[in-house]
């Protein structure tokens, strides 16, 4: 009998090097297993995050996404979370306009201190798009080739 | 009013205040009107302004082509006037660089542009000199002016999706939405950008949404819905509801229209410690 | 061979197509827009537009196709070849205008090599053209030489007889295997002469008029004058039967590729653009030139033919009103100016 | 039916840098049929593409009396270039050509050749060059003239100096002032003047002139007051191009297609042509 084979959602996580980053690595020293589907990208700040590196891990086939830095005020760069939060607050909404579950982009603050949150978060994000499942939508037109875009345009 | 206009342009020629006029002129069809430019007095007879003038002529502000006739006054209505709120804000031209001439409009377009459906600028909020009679320019209600988005708001998820899928579909990438936009001024666009490539150049659905989704975000905060985009679209896809949904989104969070007072920080140039952040762990 | 076809046989003719393995492609009305599209039943054809948004190029020089895709591994490459892109199709119901436009392009297309992307979807589609049984101000097919029942370019023509009746001609023999390979949705022509009910295209301009002035025209105030107002977008090229400019780019990921043929247009300032920032047409009156150039006088001294067929799409999509067929009227004008 | 875009796969058996951002492939046929079949004549260019990254045009570089193997030389500019930089002595690359017209090296047959190149522009004429002195004897003064912005831009930099050395080419390097080095032995000055200096004789003489507009500009008065006919300098254009092959639509200069009809034009072909380069 041919065993189901269990989805693993791909999630892309987009740290910044000061806060959330380090958390995960104290994460990692402290020895607190957390999912493994995560594949991180480190950046300077999430001031840095410009919404079209997200829109590309999508295209290249992430299920779902962290978005994650300091806390307000702790920024490295004083204020780069503070204008990255106010790009998020337009960004999903408009994601979610398109039929993009917002599930599937999540944003938190951890702190380099907060290794527990780290894990708590990243299982979280994990267990949450797992449960969506994978993302069908995207997948599709990533599989549709530029040859096949003709003929169902317009139906 | 058409008389006061002329009158107006030749006078600001004649006196060399201004060097042109982008005004409207008769189009290939009554129903249509053309971008016109007036650099001679004798010339302002073409000059008209009727219901079909609904281009936003501020666009000619960033062409080169246009730029190299010298100082322009320019032919706006009110939903236009917000254009050249931005561009002073955003740097891109100086309040003394161009000569306003407001029109009061009573709405354009045959039928109604959807634009016009919830106006509050029938008169321009910035003007050197006004053309036609004041009208009081009334207060919309928030849930009134975003109206047009609800019946989208409400559809399933998998019905968005799959709606704006087949409108993407019809994309041809012929990038009239942002070459007509008058704040998509970027010398060298993103997508034109290849090192790396951030948006696939092909007109396929992967290259469709992820265009058409930058193209409305990066008016996010910015775009004063003149609707521009929509009316070139030659693929008729509603652009103008992606727009309409940020502007919705940044007033609701930000508190902040765009293009409505000079005095406001740009939303997307500045923040506030308190902004909405119930959605971040 | 003539015969004629009753409107209320529209569906048998789409079943019969599809029984044969053809796919169907015809007028559809989507919200504001007619567009040639696929279709499964008569139902969904609309022929009550003057014309179609799209023109009938997406079917043989589509807006992005695969020229071939590879496999990256190590420093190992391996190319394959796209296939099954010449779908066995039937165009119904597309103007004499668009079907005028493809051996037009057949002589870019194959010369001195052929590019077998458009020459084999060429041989897999047959044209069923509808004669314009009306028409509007952009129209300028008759100041180009053709006319709303041209035959160019089509395997049958149809023309509307009455409001339920169509006169069919073949004209190609391609044409003439596709009617009789569904003979019983036919019928033998009625006698005495048919009461075809094809528009009247006004005559704008003498098209002899125009390449003379193009000849001694480069360097003329008209083209800055006239191209003021674009805003170089692609629109105007994008719709244009005619228009068969094109950019190759790949797009990957880390293992895998396309290398992909996407529509390209003149009037983009990106087009002519040098990796060094040098750019032959780096302002809209030499793009604007250009195109009307390319049209009227170049194509005619390589090819021996006009590169527009008067469609009018370029106009009536034009965000900024510029109207093509209004441009070669001043041309015509002037030309008669000065002899 | 063939598919004109695909290209050849091709493997780089060498790399040579020449200059900074200059770098010499040496090309060698994966298909070795394909290798045997393949002919081209000095003058034609071909599109080099990176997968994943795309096409770039440049010259062939080498010589078509050297059958074993075929070179390009390319400055890192683009997308492609920047890609093709980041490979190494056995990774593969596409190839597609040879596109073009080429240089009429058989008219030339018994006449003075004069090569004036400037900067990046020598690889075009190298080709040309290694084919006129691999004919040696059918051809009488050869005299080559390259300039470029500092010593250290010079590419073929071991070539020059076998060149310098062979007593039947009469080469003269120079550089623009202040981009010579304390033992620089050519001249200082640019292209145009040393040009005139030089002098070349115009009578039975040939000049094949590439490099930047610039260049072109200033050398072509220089040549006419030589004595050089239009008729009798040559050079090659460059375009944006995307196929190679008439279709794209885009290295047009008026009715001409510099992919097809050109890139090799005499001076006389370009003084036709409208003002749009």
């Amino acid at each position: 009998m041919a065993e189901e084979t269990k989805f693993e959602p791909k999630i892309v996580a987009f740290l910044c090097n000061w806060c959330t980053y380090a958390g995960a690595d104290l994460a990692g020293t402290g020895r607190n297993q957390y999912q493994a589907n995560v594949r991180v990208i480190k950046l300077p700040c999430t001031g840095g995050i410009d919404p079209l590196f997200l829109i590309k891990a999508f295209e290249r086939g992430a299920d779902g996404i962290l978005v994650s830095g300091c806390h307000p005020g702790d920024c490295h760069y004083n204020s780069g979370n503070y204008h990255a939060r106010r790009r998020w607050n337009v960004f999903r909404p408009l994601l979610e306009f398109c039929g993009i579950n917002p599930e599937r982009i999540q944003f938190s603050w951890i702190s380099a201190a907060e290794g527990g949150k780290w894990v708590e978060t990243i299982n979280g994000v994990v267990d949450t798009v797992r449960a969506l499942g994978p993302f069908e939508g995207y997948q599709k037109i990533n599989t549709i080739g530029p040859d096949a875009s003709s003929e169902s345009s317009q139906t | 009013m058409i008389e006061a206009l002329r009158k107006k342009a030749e006078e600001l020629l004649r006196s060399n205040t201004v060097d042109v006029i982008y005004g409207y002129g008769e189009g290939s069809t009554p129903e249509r009107t053309r971008p016109v430019f007036i650099t001679k007095p004798e010339d302002v007879n073409k000059l008209i302004w009727n219901k079909y003038c609904v281009y936003n002529l501020t666009t000619y502000l960033k062409r080169q082509e246009s730029r190299k006739l010298g100082k322009p006054a320019i032919v706006v209505k009110g939903c236009d006037a917000k254009t050249i709120v931005v561009l002073i804000k955003e740097s891109q031209i100086k309040r003394e660089d161009v000569y306003i001439l407001g029109v009061t409009c009573n709405g354009v377009g045959e039928p109604l542009a959807t634009k016009c459906k919830a106006c509050d600028v029938n008169t321009p909020r910035i003007y050197d000199d006004l053309i036609g009679e004041k009208i009081e320019n009334k207060e919309i209600p928030f849930d009134e002016r975003y109206a047009e988005l609800d019946e989208y708001e409400k559809l399933s998820e998998k019905e968005k999706w799959d709606f704006w899928q087949k409108q993407f579909a019809k994309c041809i990438k012929c990038y009239a939405c942002s070459s007509i936009c008058p704040l998509c001024f970027c010398d060298r666009c993103i997508v034109d950008k290849n090192q790396p490539q951030w948006i696939d150049p092909s007109a396929h659905p992967r290259g469709n949404l992820s265009w058409n989704v930058t193209r409305a975000y990066h008016l996010a905060g910015r775009c004063i819905n003149c609707e521009e985009c929509q009316r070139v679209c030659p693929a008729d896809i509603p652009l103008n509801l992606l727009n309409k949904k940020l502007a919705k989104e940044t007033e609701k969070n930000f508190n902040y229209r765009s293009g409505y007072n000079i005095d406001d920080e740009l939303a997307m140039a500045t923040y506030k410690e308190d902004d909405n952040q119930d959605f971040i762990k | 061979m003539e015969k004629t076809l009753k409107k209320e046989n529209f569906n048998s003719l789409i079943t019969g197509l599809k029984d044969q393995g053809y796919r169907t492609i015809a007028p559809k009305k989507d919200n504001n827009l007619v567009t040639l599209d696929e279709v499964q039943s008569a139902d969904e054809i609309h022929l009550d537009h003057v014309q179609t948004n799209n023109s009938i190029k997406e079917y043989f020089l589509p807006k992005t196709e695969k020229i071939l895709s590879y496999t990256l591994e190590k420093n190992k490459v391996s190319i394959e070849e796209p296939e099954g892109f010449a779908v066995k199709s039937v165009v119904f119901g597309s103007r004499p205008c668009d079907a005028a436009s493809l051996p037009i392009m057949d002589k870019v297309f194959n010369w001195d090599c052929s590019d077998k992307f458009w020459v084999e979807r060429r041989e897999a589609i047959t044209i069923v053209t509808i004669a314009c049984d009306k028409c509007d101000n952009y129209c300028f097919c008759t100041s180009v030489g053709l006319a709303p029942d041209s035959k160019e370019g089509s395997d049958v023509l149809l023309t509307k007889i009455s409001d339920d009746e169509y006169l069919v001609e073949t004209v190609t023999e391609k044409g003439e295997g596709l009617i009789k390979g569904l003979e019983t949705v036919f019928s033998d022509p009625v006698a005495g002469t048919p009461d075809r009910q094809v528009a009247s295209v006004e005559k704008k301009f003498e098209i002899d008029k125009i390449k003379p002035w193009l000849d001694e025209n480069f360097a003329h105030k008209i083209w800055a004058e006239f191209s003021m107002k674009c805003i170089s977008c692609g629109a105007c090229t994008f719709v244009c039967p005619t228009c068969h400019c094109f950019d190759i780019v790949d797009e990957c990921t880390m293992s895998k590729g396309d290398r992909v043929k996407n529509w390209d247009g003149c009037q983009f300032k990106m087009f002519t653009l040098h990796t060094s920032g040098h750019n032959p047409r780096s302002t809209q009156d030499q793009r604007w030139r250009q195109r009307i150039m390319h049209k009227f006088k170049y194509y005619v001294e390589k090819f021996d033919n006009i590169l527009c067929v008067g469609c009018g799409r370029c106009s009536r999509v034009c965000p900024a009103d510029m109207n093509i067929s209004e441009m070669l009227e001043i041309i015509a004008t002037e030309e008669n100016q000065k002899e | 039916m063939e598919n004109i875009y695909k290209p050849y796969l091709m493997n780089i058996s060498d790399i040579i840098d020449e200059a900074p951002g200059v770098r010499t492939f040496r090309l060698n046929f994966l298909n070795e049929d394909e290798g045997k079949n393949f002919q081209f004549q000095a003058g034609q260019f071909a599109l080099y593409s990176v997968f994943g990254y795309g096409e770039s045009t440049f010259c062939i570089a080498s010589s078509p009396t050297r059958k074993d193997y075929i070179e390009c030389t390319f400055r890192q500019t683009g997308r492609v270039t920047n890609a093709l930089s980041e490979l190494n002595v056995g990774d593969t690359i596409g190839f597609r050509g040879p596109y073009g017209n080429v240089f009429p090296i058989e008219e030339w047959e018994g006449k003075n050749l004069v090569f004036v190149a400037g900067g990046i522009a020598l690889p075009p004429l190298r080709s040309v060059i290694w084919n006129c002195l691999d004919l040696r004897d059918k051809y009488k003064n050869i005299t080559i003239v390259y300039g470029a912005k500092t010593v250290e831009d010079l590419v073929y930099k071991h070539e020059l100096k076998e060149w310098n050395a062979r007593d039947d080419v009469n080469l003269v390097t120079t550089v623009d002032p202040g981009g010579e080095t304390p033992d620089w032995a050519g001249k200082v000055g640019f292209v145009p003047t040393v040009v005139e200096e030089t002098a070349p004789d115009s009578n039975d003489t040939i000049a094949i002139l590439c490099g930047p507009p610039i260049m072109i500009k200033f050398t072509l008065p220089v040549l006419e007051k030589l004595g050089f006919k239009q008729e009798k300098v040559y050079t090659t254009l460059e375009s944006r191009m995307k196929c190679g092959l008439g279709k794209c639509g885009r290295c047009n200069i008026g009715c001409t297609y510099i992919c097809k009809d050109g890139p090799v034009f005499t001076a006389e072909e370009i003084s036709k042509m409208p003002d749009e380069f």
